[in-house]
Parts: C-alpha cells; structure tokens; sequence
C-alpha cells in the first residue's frame, strides 16, 4: 500500500503545473473566482477548455481514439487537484461527461462523427433536459412528450432546472415515447437542436442573484428521429447510466482544498481588531474541521480509485456518499466565509457578471461571492439527487429491505 | 407569575398580522411607515412625556414578531428601537422634544452609526474619533452597516477618550445627512433592503450635538442594542413559523413517488425538528424581551445573549431547511422561501453570529461566578 | 405579562428553602448524590417522602381531600427548582404521580380509602408492568394475559423493563383481558400484590452497571378481580391518561439545572496544568449552550404552566416536546460532565449502593457517578416513548397527515 | 498511488477476524496474548533485529480493526505498540536485548507510566521528578491511567530538567513493578479491562534505568503515542462496523406495530450515517496508518489529530445510535451492544477526546501557515 505518487505521477503533476503556470492567466483565475454560480460562467468555462483541447486535455476520461487524454485515474486525479488549487475554472461537464459518454456508448457512428469532436472543441455547448416541473426527485414521472410523425418526433412539454440553456445550443433530453408499461418504460434519450421552432426558455434567477438555471419549453417542436440516441422506450437506462457516471467520476476533494484555501485567504485578511480572524480559536477550529472532514473525503475518493483501477466495483454506497459528503462540505464551507464576513454579510451586490464590471465593488474582490456562493449553494443538496434521496439509496443497500 | 398576553396585546398581535397579510396579499405598495405611524405603532415604545405610548418590550416583540411573519418593515427595530430608544434614554429635553414626536409621526427618519470595521460586533469598538473644537466638536472616521433607506440625521458613535475597545469615553452624535464632510455610500442590503456605509471627514458640529452631552454613553447604548435585539429575537419568531408554516403546505402539496412528499418520515422528523426549534425560539425570545428592560445589566445581557444565540442557531437551521425541503424551488427567486434565510444572514450580520452570542454569554457566565 | 413571583409565592419560597435548610441533611443529599442511576434508589426516595409527608407536601398535585398538598401550579414549580437546586432525592413517580391519579379519578370508594393513603405515606412502593418484552413502543400489543376464573383474573406472560419490582410491594399493570376487536381494546388495568405466589423477578442491569429494572414473570398469578380499575377492557385509555399526566406534569428545567450546576462544580476542581477546566474556553462555551437551552426549556415549561392556569390545554406537542428536550439536555449534560473527567473516564466503580460503601473511591465523590450516570442516561431518549416517537407525534400534529 | 491491501495483508485480516470471531463464538477462554504471540502478532511492528517482523503501522491496523470489530485485546497498543515502540525507537543494545524478544514472546508485560492529574493529555505534562543520585535516578511522583492488568515493568516517563509543560527534560525510565517505594492501585476500567494508578516515592533506579540515556525522550514519546492512536482508529473502524452490523441486525428482527423497525426512514437515515461515518473512519484511520510512520513529524502529528478528531466523533456517534436503535435492550447489560460505547470512552479518556484533537490540529494547522 503506498500513497505517494510513482515517478510516472511525479512528472506528470510537473507538467500540469507547468501547463497552468503557462495558461491559467491571472484574468482567467478572475473571472473563474467572481463567478459566485454553482458552475462556471459558459465563456469562461469555454475558453479554458479550448486552451484544454489545444493541449489534448480536454476529455480526461475519454479513449484516445475520441480525442480523449487517455488519462490513468491517478492523473485525473492529479489534474483535478493541481487545476483546482491553481483557482482554475471547472469545464462544464454536460457535454464531456454527461451526453459525450451516453454518446459514445450507445450512439450511431454518425452520431459520435458529429457530435464526439464539437463537444471535445467546445463547439457545442449542451444542457440537459431531464427534470420537469412536477417530477423532481421522482425523475420517471416526467411527462415531456414526444410523439412520431414521420421522420420526426413532435415534443410538447416543459423542462425546469435547465442549467444554462440560455447559452446552449443543443439539449439531450429524457422525453416520453410512450405510456405503456412501467413509467421507466416508454421514456426515450433525444438530442435537439436549441434553436429549432417552437422551443422558448424563461430564465429562473437562484437566491443568490445568478442566472445559471431556467424553464425550457416545448411547443411542437419537430426533432428528426435521427436525433434519437439508441433505442426507443431505453431512454432511461441510458440515463441512468449518465447519472453514475456523473456521481462515481466525481473527485471533488481538490476543489473541496482550493475553496478552503480561499476562505483561510479571505480569513487573514478580515480582522476582529487588531487580530486576524484566521487566529480566532472558533474560526481557525472550524477550519480544521473542515480541513478533516476534506482529508476523510480525500481518500474516501482515492480509496474509489484504488478499486476502480484494480476494476473492483466500489458500488452505489460510494458514489452516494461522495455526493453527500462533498456537497456538505461545500455548504459548509460557504457558511464559515459568509460567518468569516461579519458585519459585512449585509452587503448585497446584484449585478452580473461580477468579473465584467468596471465600476467598484462594494466589498473586495476576494469576499464579494462569498454571500451569493452561500444562498446558491444551497442547491448542493438538492440538485444531483437530494441528500434525503442519497440517504435512502444507502440505507436501501446497508439494510437489505 | 403570568406569562399570558393581555387582552390588548392579543388585539395588537391580531390587527398586526392581519394588516401585514392583508398588505402583501393585495401587494398593497402604501408607504407602510406612514400608516404605522397612524396606526399608533412608532410611538409604542417612545415616552408618553413625548408623544409616545410608554409601551415595554414585550409589546414591540409582538409587532416585531408579526414583521417576520410577513417579512415586513426591517427598519422598525433600527430607527425606533435602537434610535428612539437612545434618544429617550440619554437625550437632553431639546434633543427629546426635537427628535421623539417626529419619530411618533413617521417624519424623522434618524440612522445608528455604529458599527465598524473590524469590530467584529464587539460594541467599544469605536475607532471614530470625536475631538473637541472651539465650536463644539469634530468627528472623522467610518461607519458600516448604517441600516435604512435615505437617513435624515445620523446617531454617530464616536470616541471622546481612550482606547480602541474601551467602554469608557464613547459619545453619540447627532449628525444631520447634509453635514459637510460626510459621505453616504449607500448599497443593498441582502434582505431587499438598503444600508450605507458613511466616511466622516472632519465633521464639524456643534456643542450640543453629543447626544445628553453624554460622554460616557457605551452602557445606554449596549442596553439599546440589548433591546433592539429582543425585538429581532421576536422577529426570528415569526419569521421561523412562517417558514415553517410554508414547508408544511409545500410537502403536504408537493407530490414525489406518487405520495405528498409529507409522507416520508425523515421529512417528518424535520418538521418536528423545525416546529421544536420554533417553540423554544418563542420561549427565548419572550424571555428576551422579559428580561431587556431590566435594571440589571448582567442578567440583561445574559438572557439576551442566551436568547440571540439560541434563536439565530434555529432561525438559521429553519430557514436551511425550509428551502432543502422546498427542493429546486427553495433555491430559486421564485418563491419567498429563500427571503427568509436572507433575512436571518442579514441579522447574523447585524447583530452577530450564534457563537459571538455565546462566547458573551460566556463571559458574562464567568463574571458572574467570579462575583 | 409577568415573569416576577407574586408576594405569596415569595412567600411560599421562603418557606419551601427554610425546609430544605432543616430537612435536607448531608447525609441524604450525599446518598442522592451517589446514586447514578436514573431513578433514586428507594430507600432514600422513601425516607425523604417521609418526611414531605410529615410537612403535608407528600403530593404536591393531590387535591386536599386526598391530602395533597394542593399547590398551585407555580408553587410546584417553585418546589420543584428549589428542591432540585438544594440537591434532594426525587421521590419516586410511581405511586404518587402514575398510579395515584388513575386511582382517584377511575377507582372504586375502597380502592381509594385503601391505595391512596398508603401512597401518599410511602407504605406501599409501586411499580410500573407496562412494557413486555417484543412490544416496545408498540405498548398495545402487550399479550400479558389475565383470564378470569371466578373472582379472580389468572395472570400469565412477563413484563420488562420494571423499575424497581425487586423493591416494590405493588405493581399497577396493563393486562389483556380479551382477543376482541382493535388491540388498545381488551386490555385491562390491574393492581398486584407483589408477593402474590407465582411472581418472580429478574434483575436487568443497566450499562451503568446499576440495578433498576428488572423483568418480571407471572405463572399462574391469581388476582383478586377487585383489584381490576374501573371497568374491564378499558385499561388502555386509564394508562393513556396516566402517561399524558407523566409527561405534562413534568417541570424538569429545575433538576437540569441542579445537574448543570454539580458539573460547574466539578469543572472547578478539575485542572488542565493550572488552569481550572472551566475556565477552559470549550468547556465554558458547552456550559453556557446547556445553560440557554435548560432556560429556554424553562421558559417552555412555563408558558405551558401559564396556559394550563388559566384553563387552557398545552396540547401534546408540548409534552412531547418538553419530554425531548428534556432528554436531550439530560444526555448533553452527563457527556459534558464524562469529557470533563478526562483521563478519569477510565476508572470504573461497579460497587453499589455508592453511599454505603466505606472503603475508599477510586475517585472524588462528586466525580464518581458521571460516568455510569452517562451511560445509564442512555436510557432517557429510549424509555417513556422513545425520541423517535416522539417526533412522529409531534409530526403527526403540525403536519396533521 | 496504490491503497489496496496486498495479499499477505488480506490473509491477515482474514485470519485475525475468524480466529476471534471463533473464539468469542466458543467463548474461548484460553490465553488470548499467548496464542498471539504462536501467531506471531506481538511481534509484528517489533525490529527484525530483536525477533520483530518489521512490519509497519497499516498491518497493524489490520490487527487493531480485528481487535475493535470482536471487542477484544485492548492490551495490544498500549504494550507492543507503545512500550515496544519507544523501546525499539530510542532503547539501548542492551534495553533492546532485555525487552523485544520477551515482549514477542509474549513473557514480558511492560505497561507505560505518563498520563498524570491535571495533564488533560499535553504529553508534555510531566511532573513526576527524576533526581540525579550517586548510582544513578531517584523518581518520585504519581501517574494515572496506566494500562493493563498486572504489569510485570513501567516506564516511567519523569522530569530531567526544565517546568512543568517543557518538551525537553522528559526522560523514560524502566521501573519493575517490585520497585522499592512503588505502589500499584489497580482498578477496574470502564471497558472491562484493568489498569492502575502508580505512586512513585523516591524510588531508586540505577543509572541504566533512564531508556537509551535519552534525557530528551519528549519526541519518540510523542511518535509513540500517535502510532498507537493509528492503531487505536482502527481499532475504532472495527468496532463502527460492528456495531453497525448489530444494529442493522436488529432493526430488521425487531417488529413494532407489526412491522420491522428496519422499515422507517428515520432510523434508516440514521443507519445510513452510521454508516457513512464507517466509511470516513476508514478512510481517515488509513490515512493516520499511512502517515503514522512518516519522517515529518508535523504532518504525522496533522494526519493522526485530525484522523482521531473524525473517528472520536464519529465512533461516539456510532455507538450511542447503536444504542438508541436498539432501544431498551441497548441499555443493559444483556447485549454486547454497550460495550462499544464503553471502549470509545475508554480510548477518549486514553488519547484524550475529539475537542482535544481538534485543537492539536489547529494548532498546528497555525504553525504550519506561520512557517
């Protein structure tokens, strides 16, 4: 058993730091760090992912023969904390690790000829069409329908929580073929063009004051039935599929220790009189403990890796609790920066994007997310498959019954 | 012993929350301080010798209370409670004659700047310095989290002598909006409303602008933001009932798996959780306001600081849940639901955090065992 | 509104404290004060009753008639603060607060003349044959089964968890008498003369390593049907109405306090180097966050009392809640007190009673019982309708599905 | 990067847990430590140069797990781990000679001397005096907290030089239990097992007393005793799942209101985190093995507080849910299910609690910013 790194992983954690001392441009760092949304502004994100793609980086996880980096797990890993500590911005994951690999799995070979290298470029922007108003956590009750005429489906419905489809150009969606069988049944997997007739998108600004999410509407909106990935009626298992893919790859620790950071950043500089508050024995505690608790979370996911690589299972009881645990420690994480604030937790700052703005910022640049970052956190352990549900997934396999 | 309310208050309670419900439910856009003031509500706390109504503590908890059920007028606690409430207990005649009727009528629209960078919310921090001049005096230094829209006149602390967190030495000063060498930063406040941060340079004003020519005034004013704070912990009350109140209907309504989300126990549990934490944010918040006039300081500062902690811990945890149990909804503008933790993060920031309440409680636990 | 004591409440204060100062002596308060267990043990419970019955303050709740002490509820409140702060035994509730009640509001003239007396005078000691072993919270589906044969009820099954059945004379008892209809119906209440042939008790120790309960077996017991309260098949509302008066009747806030208070004095005495542990920041923080929350637990209690004065009723969310918080805090109190002992958790006392020990203590005396206190304590969240039900009823009622 | 167990590692853990699994099965009452020592377990983290195996802190956190999930050997820290260690860490040729190979064998039982009143687990509190004599050490002072049942040695840990809290001037002496002016006061402990509180009065020792000549032992102490709360966390990680286990065990037997208990969510939840503190336990009791041997003693003294702050808590946790979820049963003396809590209090009041831990983390996490 051995936690340090070999040679091999030495040299590539050398390259990828020479990669972001390179690259990741103070300006860059900016924009990523103003951006109080759960996920990178679309611009920002796509830029550093074209800078990714130039360097063959952009696809961690794919196959080289898709114009993936061919990553071992470890180098993700490494790549992940080295980019996250660096203050780099997060790519966002609805094309490279959502509909790319359903894509890639189950797709037609003209379909990934098309779509496999626009999302490894950035070319494409996509958001995903799974949630409706009404369904929630209860997913198979979605009632988004798609009916056959010709070569065509006609889809009518509605979507909600569409994370930035007001940038995106194309959705994959989870929409109802039919109403046979059981409600998992009859549900199929669709790509669709953004800007085909009849689809309209209303935003829905976060508590935080941000527009990363909205409403999508569908008003007989005629896709070709070309744009169908697989299987009619199998859309669910490929979603399902997705949905694991989401949660297993997930290795949030880095980021996890990059946010830290910022916060024992913004801690040393706010004062309680003459002392800084990272000196405070409450604040410097609370600090540790979450330090700890990003330790605990740390090998949970190396432990994760460990398996993977040796092509263990490490089951849904991981995936779950990587999930639960991380978006708590976020959301703690935030509430110890706005705690961090004190008096000036107060001050509210509406406007978008912070990074574009000319005129002063009522609060440093360093503290001025840390209030929005808070309140829209709070979606951490609702979005993904609330917490109650990652509970009930646990307790379903510990227990048995 | 009767922890019961009076027939008048239950009235007062009543008219309040029906008012408030009324108001918001026609999206009734009346300037609110206005029909306050005829409704007799700004005076309840002021002296009768100046237009007021000599009302005590537990009456402005219950209009306090039914603000954070409707999430309404946050500027009441600031300008009546904490302003009135200084100017009553410290002015001179002319200062009280000037000041306390306007307040009853809803005319004068007066500011506390008090707060500080750095202070952290300890209540001597006062770096703002007050010297005297041949006219009277001269103040420079700056004040954040000054709370109301477009103040007319600023209570400015200031230090007369000593040291930075000393209690001794500290004046309050009364500075009209228009004094040469002030500046007005105003902003946003995260609870919909606004606040300014204000800049003092060489400030020139007259003798009797110290508030009661008062210049040890640190003990009047801890024991109005004491009071101030009761009328919050009262706030917190409704404000986590309302919450509450809000989550039962949605869960009851909401319906995931084919059964009202209300079903699951883990949720149930919460609630009870959230409908306790409510409970016993009414017993302290009652015991805050029972105890924040009395004559003494310590067992004052001790329940309100026991009070505050408690119910900024619970106020907190209600207004979390509430939007975890709303799901996707609770994190969006579309509903009041997040108001309400907005709400209580702009009262963490105001008055300090759970643990600043405990660790004062704390001390003053020490002191008192020292005794 | 009034938090202030009225002049005869002052009054009656002054009196309750010129008691305690004359009847109080070291010795019993030391004999309470080495009782870890949940309960006091008997014979220090029952020569204190003595001497309150002596006073007239046997049953501070009992209406005159049956020589109560016919307090007013603030004077029982004022009794029960004063007389946990001086540090006196609590008496047993078995008799005067469970099985007296249901005596005199649904017992025939004869039980009356007889039980209630000996009661209030602690000539009979009671206990309490509800639980069985497998029904738990699930009280109703007790099998005890009691058939009658002639005058008498034929009493077979076994009863568990029985606070002091190795000491009492008397046991009130849940029996079913009838396999008709729902299960709350055929169940009687019946009172049994412990030393009826055919009844054997085994003592249960707790994980304190204290006798308090104990499970107790009937073979063929044969009760007199006189002995049966009110009328057959009715027992279940009897024992529902003596569990509403156990849990509202609870003033609890003072007792915490006194418990508070003996943990101060031990964190006076422990040190960390020179250093008194409480003046330890951690550990005046944790004194103070019990302190608030007995106060507003106390405030809780007081509202409730102030609303059953003037007539009104609290509801169950009250008893239920004050029965919660009042656990918890008990269980906040007895880990506070073990995390102040330190290196001195590890050192276990199995001797009991305590009190009557004459060779040397492993540790001070104001020490010794933290420990298996802790781990007796255990026991507050589980007995007397677990935390869990209790949050189910207080659901039930906000939520009202 | 590899954290998977090797083979040798999985036969282990295999062997360790059926053998006590038999044993408790049986209830075995056979000698425990001298079947360990066949096995050759005592010898395991001993130096191959002395009869050890060499083996390192991850395999003897298999051991420790085992230990934890069957509830026994609590003597195998505190005597191979601790006694062993410092033994073999700063011992001399000869103390090495005397020691190793009896305590592999199992024939040597030596139990460490350092906790004392009032050190609230500063391991630098040491106020026990060692005074320079003609023929070498009198030491006089007492000790608390000394594990085991009766030891056959001490060492002594006493003051060379320098006040109360130093970290330099600790030097460890070996004492045999037949020392003149030794008293042993054994007592029960709260998990079962014994140790005793000892009292030094001018005991003689001879000049080779003092382990290694090392008068500033304060640094191998401190690594000594971090490994043994390496072994200790898992230790804890074996006695989480377990109890766990039982619980879930339980939960789906036990009917109420005609259904398993297992059915409602609320104690599913609470299973579930149970659980999850199961899984972070192990993860941070392998991240405390895998630094516990490290050459940084600033990064092994981080890993180990802040891995033993997790586990306290969680295992604290753990076992009080157990418990609860075992109801009325949980609290007597009939089940197993109490001991778990009983040996988490024990280890709290040996290692010192989370609290403890938290702050030896933050402190360092300080020094660590400053430097």
């Amino acid at each position: 058993m051995e936690l340090a790194f070999t040679p091999d992983e030495i040299a590539f954690q050398n390259e990828v730091r020479a990669f972001l001392a390179a690259h990741l441009t103070p300006d860059i760092k900016r924009s990523h760090a103003l951006t109080p949304s759960v996920f990178s502004d679309p611009p920002v994100g796509n830029h550093w992912q074209k800078l990714l793609y130039a360097k063959g980086w952009a696809a961690p996880l794919w196959p080289k023969e898709y114009g993936g980096a061919g990553w071992t797990l470890a180098q993700r890993y490494i790549w992940e904390v080295e980019s996250a500590l660096a203050g780099a911005p997060s790519v966002t994951p609805m094309g490279l690790r959502m509909v790319g690999p359903v894509i890639m799995k189950f797709g037609t070979q003209a379909q990934k000829d098309f779509y496999l290298p626009r999302i490894l470029k950035a070319e494409d922007y996509w958001c995903q069409g799974y949630s409706e108003p009404g369904s929630g956590s209860d997913l198979a009750s979605l009632k988004t329908r798609a009916v056959r005429d010709g070569d065509h489906y006609v889809i009518n419905g509605s979507k909600i929580w569409t994370t930035h489809a007001h940038y995106a150009n194309r959705m994959f969606a989870l929409v109802r073929t039919s109403d046979e069988g059981k409600k998992q049944d009859g549900i199929s997997f669709i790509l669709i063009d953004m800007d085909t007739p009849g689809i309209s998108v209303r935003p829905i600004l976060t508590i935080g004051g941000d527009h990363e999410v909205n409403q999508v509407f569908f008003d007989d909106v005629r896709v070709p039935v070309a744009n169908r990935v697989g299987a009619e009626g199998q859309g669910w298992s490929y979603g399902k599929y997705l949905l694991e893919f989401e949660r297993g790859g997930a290795m949030s620790s880095g980021r996890l220790r990059g946010a830290l950071r910022h916060v024992e950043k913004i801690a040393a500089h706010y004062r309680d009189g003459e002392r800084p508050l990272i000196e405070d024995p409450a604040i410097s505690l609370r600090l540790s403990q979450v330090e700890i608790d990003i330790d605990a979370l740390e090998m949970t996911e190396l432990r994760i890796m460990s398996s993977l690589q040796t092509g263990q299972n490490p089951g849904s009881v991981s995936s779950s609790l990587a999930k639960l645990r991380n978006s708590e420690i976020k959301q703690a994480i935030t509430s110890l920066a706005v705690d961090v604030l004190g008096e000036d937790a107060l001050v509210w700052e509406p406007r978008r994007p912070l990074y574009e703005l000319n005129e002063p910022l009522p609060l440093e640049e360093d503290a001025i997310t840390a209030l929005p970052e808070y309140l829209n956190g709070r979606a951490y352990t609702i979005f993904g498959g609330t917490s109650e549900v990652q509970r009930d997934i646990i307790a379903k396999v510990v227990i048995g019954l | 012993m009767n922890l019961g309310y009076s027939d008048e208050q239950r009235l007062l309670s009543e008219s309040a929350n029906n008012l408030l419900a009324a108001r918001a439910q026609k999206k009734d856009a009346r300037d609110l301080w206005a029909e306050m003031a005829e409704l007799g509500w700004l005076a309840m706390p002021l002296p009768e010798s100046h237009d007021g109504l000599g009302q005590g503590a537990v009456d402005v908890a219950i209009l306090t209370e039914a603000f954070g059920r409707h999430l309404a007028s946050t500027d009441y606690a600031p300008r009546i409670v904490l302003c009135g409430g200084l100017v009553a207990a410290i002015g001179s005649d002319a200062q009280k004659a000037a000041l306390l009727p306007a307040l009853a009528t809803g005319m004068a629209k007066p500011a506390l700047a008090h707060a500080e960078e750095n202070a952290r919310h300890d209540r001597a921090h006062v770096a703002t310095q007050a010297a005297r001049t041949a006219g009277g005096w001269r103040l420079s230094g700056d004040k954040i989290g000054v709370l109301g829209a477009a103040p007319d006149r600023f209570i400015v602390s200031a230090r007369i002598a000593g040291s930075l967190r000393d209690r001794s030495g500290i004046g309050l000063f009364l500075v009209p909006a228009d004094a040469r060498g002030l500046r007005v930063l105003s902003h946003a406040t995260v609870d919909g409303g606004q606040a300014s941060r204000i800049e003092l340079k060489d400030v020139e004003l007259p003798a009797d602008a110290l508030l009661g020519a008062n210049e040890n005034a640190f003990e009047a004013l801890d024991r109005a933001v004491d009071q101030a704070i009761a009328a919050w912990c009262a706030e917190c009350v409704g404000l986590m009932e309302a919450a509450t109140a809000a989550t039962v209907d949605y869960t009851k309504i909401r319906i995931q798996f084919g059964k009202p989300l209300a079903v699951n126990q883990a949720l149930r549990h919460r609630i009870a959780d959230m409908s306790i934490q409510c409970e016993e944010g009414r017993s302290m918040a009652l015991r805050a306001a029972l105890y924040a006039d009395s004559a003494d300081a310590g067992a004052r500062a001790r329940a309100i600081s026991g009070a505050w902690a408690k119910i900024a811990k619970s106020a907190r945890f209600v207004a979390e849940q509430a939007i975890q149990l709303h799901g996707g909804m609770g994190v969006t503008n579309e509903l009041d639901i997040g108001m309400y933790l907005k709400r209580v993060v702009a009262l963490e920031a105001i008055v300090g955090g759970a643990d600043r309440h405990l660790r004062r409680h704390a001390a003053l636990s020490a002191a008192a065992r020292a005794a």
